[in-house]
């Protein structure tokens, strides 16, 4: 090997570091086991149900909260009742169980995301943090929320990059 | 919205009764250390009640209280020596804030800090279960090898801009408490916003009696202080 | 932040599970509920008002809940005892809530009586025990049940005396060591009211404290805090004026605008001293008609013979009581230390004389007597039950033990915070007389030493998770009821004291059931307010009824003739050649008589005039330290006739020389590991002596001896010895 | 003077011998050395990982002394490096013919205390393994470090030292390593033939490389003054009493000179009893250094003195506080101090018959530097322990720990010296071949004289 080979092999693995700190990764996982196959599509794209409604506490609340039971049973108590899904839903309506949802977005430890300051006052659309999401059949995490995707964001929107709004 | 959040402690007020003390504990996850770590000079409490003896006239030896919390100087002297920002100037909330996952614990601020009111997490504080039930959830528990400080209750702040954002009104007077004035007996710590001249704070900041801590560094403290009266004759 | 309305707007008692565990890492799983509660919103928290017991005073509380955890304890804006303040002890009452030593099941015995020694009995077992013993002493000789207990005030004291009736047994005892029996007494005799005052602090302009630390440990130490605060500053031209006289600097003294050390025991004289020169310069009307106290002997209580008594000089008591004088309205209020000499009638008389003299009774700035009868006529004579009741109980406590001794009881019922093993004088004996009673059942959230002795430990709920009702003893005209109601979901399978005792009642039958016609103790207090012609609902939202409209207050039928209180000496035991030191007790302000002493969070609160944590320490003045070759940080053995500890030394700059000082709370056996080996309990060294008018405990009563000794560890302070006199530095 | 075995009437590769004895194939007991230094530097790092994971609870620190032996470590470290650049820098351009047989030991100590003495920042932080925060490179959070934080200062200067010192160091090195590359063998061999970079020895070699030396030592000096000034500014920037002081900076640097040149002193002796040395460091050359040491007390001396004047007519309450605490609780200490620095060494560096023996230097060496130590004990501990709000003040002793590291530091150098000294000659051989080839017995008249050509090209001649 010539030095000069040796020399740009060096600078290509520097510059491969550089571009892997500088820009991590957006590959999403594989989608998890969920107790019931929840599917975004169906709900959200097919018959365009708003996010807000079974995310009730987006809008109020710093968490968006995962729907309760008793709201999926609103629907379904009707809806698709034979369906195999809908039965293992139906089950655990009758046993008085809460479903053991397996977390799909992960965030930041010490970080504080207000959901309702995003979603009832920035206006920021769900799909903006949550890509994809609505049209996934079992949700996975498609942005990896980095402080520098956050930033770039807050700082284009022109709101407070300031520490304190995210970490205290 | 910006806002120069302030404190005003009235030394004639205080009794010295650490209930100042107690509520900081409860609010802001503040680890208890024990007797021998205390004797160390570890205590993790972020406002701290001083007392003082002091001689005085008829040769009466008076105690006198001075609670200390983080006096959240507009020039702090933690701020510039902190190499990597981890605690900085709030320029919206006029705090000096402190951000726990960004420290990396050189204790500089805490050197720096002519009032000695930063702590430094020694130890991973282990809390006994269930005890840990207790811990707010707003804010972290910070883990070992991180400064940590007095923050105003910067959590309880915010609860107070988010109330007020959600009913579309500006913060009122008196509305947003740390938990030491929220508790305190006899009213002696008093909160609130430097920019609204109708506050109390702001009224309070012309009284005669205001002083501020050493204030021959030039630090700027946002806390200050109502000397103490004597009333007249014996 | 409190939205003072949004509390409100919450719904009252609550059940809900817990959302989340710890919130240090982000759980794997998300578990929304089957049916979300109402009111709820995800992570928003909730506010519940209540009312707080880690102390006698009553204050109200609000409780945040976020989800299904108490997080904090604030004051209640709305209760008028604390407007919202609270002190440290009641912001530690989450710690208590949430003790890794709280009991969380029934103990039964597991080792010889007394050796503390316990196992896990399910809820049934531990029922049926009660119920044998209850039963089969019932049926023998009903009048063998011993209840003993910290004074109940409210709905729990009628439940538990009315089974105590119904059971047959009159041996109810309530134990307080820092009852107010002298108080009664005294008011009585300057009054002619047996009752607690009410001292308007915040509308006084002058106020004259004798030993009276009320901003600590007093009767109601928040709502005197706030009043404080509003005396010296709620007035655009009046900064009220307050002195102290007490046999040391205590953390209210530092307040105080002059500090004048007098001997112990002797706050009388110098309040006789005062009078005195109010009565011979004619400085307020009262005091200008007072002819026939001048004659009756008040013409010798010069302010030169109070200062030789005393130890300050008669121009202090002079100026004092010009100034006094010239100030109206004024107020005198006397403390526990004064109470608690064997000459604390005549101590507390003569306070209650300057207030007479002042001519403040029933006026706005003075002392009146609030009717708090008023709110529960239809009770009848069982009213006085729910009221605060003030007495310590001393001899009642005494005579139980003698009894006890000579084998009268077959079971004995324990209950409350105010463990009668550690407070009580160790020449009582009482734990060696209760081991007499065959079957003790304790009605506890810990084992402290008294708890330990028990065959049956019964846990009960802390005050966050029951139901309850509490008059407060001070801090409002009568008008004011407050209600408690669990915040959270129990966390430990408990059940409260009076639930169980109507329980026993219904399972017992006869008259026991009748009595107690309840089916939980929820019930009964759902039915006691459903007939007030009020919202219980909104009642227990705001946290109680607060009515605000005062009734009439209490005729005060002495007021108009002012008697001379008998003078009395103060007697300490011991010989002054081998114990050349008064021993003075006072209530640690984070402690109080040692519950708190479980809680890191009071373990680790500085002392307000020591600094100390964790341990307790003996207070002498520089010149005695200097005589007895002690100084600051040395190791003593401190010796009474009664008993002896060891403690460190601080050298306090301003306490009456010739007096050792220590805090009470700390010396725990048992209690936890946060409480037990922390230095000696002072308790120890009290003899068993009375107050003279009274048979209350008189703890100013003995001599002391300090013999320097080697001793481990070092006392830790807050601020440094030398450090602490360098006040200017900071400036 | 004799010189009947004058270094200069040897042979060449006699000569190599003679002065590269340090790089003989390792013996037991050389081995056995080294590998006890290994091992209680290893306990050391032991300790390390131990206060890493356990917390610096660990440590006798405390509030308001938050800063302990790991700083003064850190200082102390820095300022014994401050040697080489001194001795080799100052003297080549001052062209003090007696430098050569001193100039590699100094240079490597530099290198090598700067090593140890950049450790301790980063040991003493409370979360080490985020050290990497300190550092401007252009991250995910898209954040930068603070550059108005003297610590970030500190972290530049002592990387820019230390890639200085070290070049220097190898710099100087180069034409030695190329004589070592022609007679060794092996390994060694081929480690002496990458290092050497091809060095022949050409004319235009030497002629480079005479002017490059010449302009790193011009350039390295404003780098070890500006370094020592920087570790002073981490107090000196601060709001610290007794701190806060416009001297500190110079009063650093002598400081840091004068234990550097005692420091030399101590490892000049220990290599020349090492490695018998003795005909190339002769008591004249400890005489000099012991007048450079003189020199050093006095105007260290001066800087202690200066110090207390500014405190003196600032009169702040709180610098008195400390002051204070120098007759009180730390009188010990103060005492030591002042009788380590200056009134043990000034009085006896003052007469030639102590300069001259070689065992008294070694002694006065250890004192200076035992003294420099306690100095910076005294900078870092009474200042922080009595800090502006007396009720907060507090003592501080170090814990097991923290002695730990201490005997770990100076393990470690003594470690990475003594294998130094096994790879690389520890004695400049060019450089003493240089100054040989000026001295030459020259026949003046009827005597034969042996005569030193200086660089000037003057001539000093001695008598044979």
């Amino acid at each position: 090997m010539t030095r000069n080979a040796i020399a740009s092999l060096l600078a290509l693995v520097a510059l491969a570091l550089a571009l892997a700190v500088l820009f991590p990764t957006h590959s999403a996982a594989a989608p998890p086991e969920q107790p019931i196959r929840y599917s975004h599509k169906v709900h959200v794209t097919d018959y365009k149900l708003d996010c807000r409604f079974c995310h009730v506490y987006a809008a109020k609340s710093a968490s968006a909260g995962i729907p309760s039971l008793a709201k999926c049973m609103m629907c379904h108590r009707t809806i698709a009742a034979e369906r195999p899904e809908i039965r293992k839903l139906a089950q655990y309506w009758k046993e008085k169980k809460p479903i053991p949802w397996v977390r799909v977005t992960e965030l930041q430890e010490y970080t504080y995301f207000p959901h309702f300051r995003m979603v009832s006052y920035g206006k920021v659309p769900c799909l903006t943090c949550h890509p994809g999401i609505d049209r996934d059949d079992i949700a996975v995490q498609r942005q990896e929320f980095g402080m520098g995707w956050c930033l770039t964001c807050h700082r284009g929107r022109g709101v407070s990059i300031d520490c304190w709004t995210c970490h205290i | 919205m910006k806002r120069r959040w302030a404190m005003v402690i009235d030394m004639d007020l205080c009794t010295g009764c650490g209930a100042c003390v107690a509520a900081c504990v409860a609010e802001n996850n503040t680890p208890t250390v024990g007797e021998s770590e205390a004797g160390k000079g570890r205590l993790m409490q972020w406002i701290r009640v001083v007392r003082y003896f002091r001689k005085e006239e008829h040769d009466e030896t008076r105690a006198i209280y001075v609670a200390t919390p983080c006096m959240h100087c507009e020039k702090a002297p933690c701020e510039i020596v902190c190499p990597v920002y981890a605690t900085y100037h709030d320029e919206d909330d006029h705090v000096n804030a402190m951000v726990y996952n960004r420290c990396i614990g050189t204790r500089y601020c805490g050197n720096n800090c002519p009032y000695s009111v930063r702590v430094f997490n020694w130890w991973d504080y282990k809390r006994e279960k269930p005890l840990d039930e207790q811990l707010n959830p707003d804010l972290t528990v910070r883990s070992r090898g991180v400064m940590e400080k007095c923050s105003y209750c910067i959590q309880r702040i915010r609860r107070g801009k988010e109330t007020a954002l959600k009913e579309d009104r500006p913060i009122r007077d008196g509305e947003v408490l740390p938990a030491c004035a929220q508790t305190c007996p006899p009213g002696a710590i008093r909160f609130g916003d430097l920019d609204d001249p109708e506050s109390a704070v702001s009224r309070m900041m012309k009284d005669p009696r205001r002083f501020r801590l050493m204030e021959h560094l030039g630090t700027e403290p946002s806390t200050v202080y109502l000397k103490k009266m004597r009333g007249p004759g014996r | 932040m409190l939205n003072r309305r949004g509390f409100l707007k919450v719904g009252g008692a609550t059940a809900f599970a817990a959302l989340f565990g710890g919130c240090e890492r982000l759980p794997k799983t998300l578990v929304p509920f089957v049916v979300p509660p109402e009111n709820y919103a995800l992570g928003e928290s909730l506010w519940y008002a209540s009312v707080c017991r880690q102390c006698p005073a009553g204050c109200g509380i609000v409780v945040r809940n976020s989800e299904g955890r108490a997080k904090k304890i604030e004051g209640n804006p709305l209760h008028p005892v604390n407007r919202g303040k609270l002190c440290a002890r009641g912001q530690a009452g989450l710690q208590a809530l949430y003790h890794p030593e709280r009991l969380g099941k029934p103990l039964k015995l597991d080792g010889p009586r007394g050796s503390g020694k316990f196992r896990e009995i399910p809820w049934e077992e531990a029922l049926r025990l009660l119920m044998t013993g209850l039963a089969s002493v019932r049926e023998e000789a009903p009048g063998s049940l011993l209840m003993l207990s910290e004074p109940m005030r409210g709905h729990r004291n009628l439940v538990s005396a009315r089974f105590m009736k119904a059971f047959g047994s009159p041996h109810r005892v309530a134990w307080d060591p820092f009852g107010q029996d002298v108080h009664l007494a005294a008011n009585e005799a300057a009054y002619g009211v047996r009752d607690l005052p009410e001292y308007d602090i915040a509308g006084t302009r002058y106020l004259l404290s004798f030993s009276g630390d009320f901003l600590e440990t007093g009767l109601s130490p928040v709502h005197f805090g706030h009043a404080y605060g509003r005396m010296r500053a709620a007035r655009p031209t009046v900064r009220g004026k307050f002195v102290h006289f007490g046999p040391r600097l205590s953390m209210t003294a530092a307040s105080a605008d002059a500090f004048l050390p007098v001997a112990p025991g002797t706050e009388g004289f110098a309040a006789l001293g005062i009078a005195h020169v109010m009565v011979r310069e004619k400085l307020t009307p009262e005091a200008a008609g007072a002819v026939g106290l001048w004659n009756a002997g008040l013409k010798e209580f010069t302010p030169e013979a109070a200062g030789e008594r005393t130890g300050i000089s008669a121009a202090d008591i002079e100026v004092v009581a010009r100034e006094f004088g010239a100030n109206q309205p004024g107020l005198a209020m006397a403390g526990d230390a004064a109470a608690s000499c064997a000459n604390g009638v005549f101590n507390l008389s003569a306070v209650g004389l300057l207030n007479l003299l002042a001519g403040n009774v029933g006026k706005p700035g003075g002392i009146s007597f609030p009717d708090r009868l008023a709110a529960f006529r239809k009770y009848g004579a069982e009213a006085k039950l729910l009221l605060p009741a003030a007495e310590s109980g001393y001899p009642a406590v005494r005579d139980a033990v003698e009894r006890m001794g000579k084998g009268a009881f077959r079971m004995a019922l324990l209950s409350g915070a105010t463990n009668p093993a550690f407070t009580l004088p160790p020449s009582l004996n009482f734990e060696e007389a209760l081991l007499k009673v065959p079957t003790i059942v304790s009605f506890a959230s810990f084992l402290d030493e008294t708890t330990s002795l028990s065959d049956l430990v019964l846990p009960v709920p802390t005050f966050l998770e029951e139901w309850g009702d509490d008059i407060a003893p001070a801090g409002h005209g009568g008008d004011a009821i407050t209600l408690g109601q669990p915040v959270v979901t129990p966390f430990r399978d408990t059940r409260s004291m009076p639930d169980v005792l109507i329980a026993a009642a219904r399972e017992l039958g006869g008259p026991a059931a009748a009595a107690l016609p309840w089916g939980s103790f929820r019930e009964c207090l759902d039915k006691a307010y459903a007939g007030m012609g009020i919202d219980l609902e909104e009642a227990r939202r705001n946290g109680g009824i607060f009515s605000g409209k005062a009734g009439a207050s209490r005729p005060t039928p002495k007021a108009g003739s002012p008697a001379l209180p008998k003078a009395a000496e103060a007697a300490f035991a011991g010989d002054p050649a081998r114990y050349p030191l008064v021993l003075h007790v006072y209530p640690s302000i984070a402690l109080s008589d040692g519950r708190g002493a479980n809680l890191p969070w009071l373990q680790e609160l500085p002392d307000p005039i020591a600094t100390a944590v964790w341990r307790n320490w003996v207070e002498v003045g520089p010149k005695t330290a200097a005589a007895l070759a002690l100084s600051d940080g040395d190791g003593v053995t401190v010796s009474s006739p009664f008993g002896s500890l060891q403690a460190f030394v601080f050298v306090h700059p301003a306490i009456a020389e010739g007096v050792a000082a220590m805090p009470l709370g700390q010396g725990h056996t048992r209690y936890g590991k946060y409480a037990a080996d922390r230095g000696g309990n002072p308790y120890a060294l009290l003899p068993a002596s009375v107050e003279s008018a009274t048979k209350a405990p008189a703890r100013q009563s003995t001599r002391v001896s300090l013999v320097k000794t080697r001793m481990k560890g070092a006392l830790v302070r807050t601020v440094h010895p030398e450090g602490q006199w360098l006040y200017e530095n900071i400036l | 003077m004799k010189i009947e075995n004058h270094l200069s009437r040897l042979d060449e590769s006699k000569l190599y011998d003679e002065l590269s004895r340090s790089n003989l194939p390792a013996t037991k007991r050389w081995y056995a050395g080294t590998g006890a230094l290994l091992l209680v530097v290893l306990a050391s790092v032991a300790v390390f990982v131990y206060m890493m994971f356990t917390g610096l609870g660990v440590t006798g620190l405390n509030r308001p002394v938050m800063w302990g032996v790991m700083i003064i470590l850190f200082v102390f470290w820095v300022g014994l490096s401050h040697s080489g650049t001194l001795i080799s820098a100052i003297l080549r351009i001052t062209r003090a013919t007696w430098r050569a047989p001193v100039l590699r030991g100094a240079e490597a100590m530099t290198a090598l205390a700067l090593m140890v003495g950049g450790l301790y920042p980063l040991m003493h932080l409370g979360r080490n393994w985020r050290f990497y925060y300190i550092l401007p490179y252009p991250s995910e959070r898209q954040l930068w470090p603070n550059f108005r934080s003297p610590l970030l200062w500190d972290a530049v200067a002592i990387t820019t030292y230390l890639t200085g010192s070290l070049l220097f160091l190898y710099f100087g090195m180069i034409p030695d390593l190329a004589i070592a590359r022609d007679r060794a063998t092996g390994w060694r061999k081929k480690l002496y033939t990458f290092l050497a970079a091809g060095f022949r020895g050409t004319h235009e070699e030497w002629r480079r490389y005479h002017v490059a030396s010449t302009l790193f030592a011009v350039i390295i000096i404003p780098v070890a003054v500006s370094v020592h000034s920087i570790v002073s500014w981490d107090f000196a920037m601060a709001m610290v009493p007794m701190w806060h002081s416009t001297i500190f900076a110079p009063y650093f640097v002598a400081g840091a000179i004068y234990s550097g040149i005692a420091g030399v002193i101590a490892v000049m002796v220990i290599l020349r009893k090492a490695f018998r040395l003795e005909k190339v460091l002769t008591p004249d050359h400890f005489d000099n250094l012991g007048k450079l040491l003189l020199t050093f007390t006095l105007v260290w001396g001066y800087f202690y003195f200066s110090d207390y004047l500014t405190a003196w007519y600032s009169r702040f309450p709180e610098d008195w506080e400390v002051i204070r605490s120098y007759s009180g609780h730390y009188l010990p200490l103060f005492s030591l101090l002042v009788a380590c620095n200056f009134l043990i060494p000034f009085p006896l560096l003052c007469l030639k018959r102590v300069r001259q023996s070689i065992p008294a230097m070694f002694a006065v060496s250890l004192v200076v530097n035992v003294g420099m130590f306690t100095e910076r004990v005294q900078i870092v501990v009474p200042s922080l322990a009595r800090r502006n709000d007396p009720s907060i003040w507090a003592t501080y002793f170090p814990t097991w720990v923290e002695i730990s590291f201490i005997i770990g530091s100076i393990a470690m150098f003594a470690l990475i010296y003594v294998i130094f000294s096994k790879l690389f000659p520890v004695v400049a051989i060019s450089d003493v071949k240089e100054q040989l080839f000026h001295t030459t017995d020259r026949t003046i008249g009827g005597a034969n004289l042996s005569t030193v050509v200086s660089g000037e090209g003057k001539e000093e001649g001695r008598e044979t």
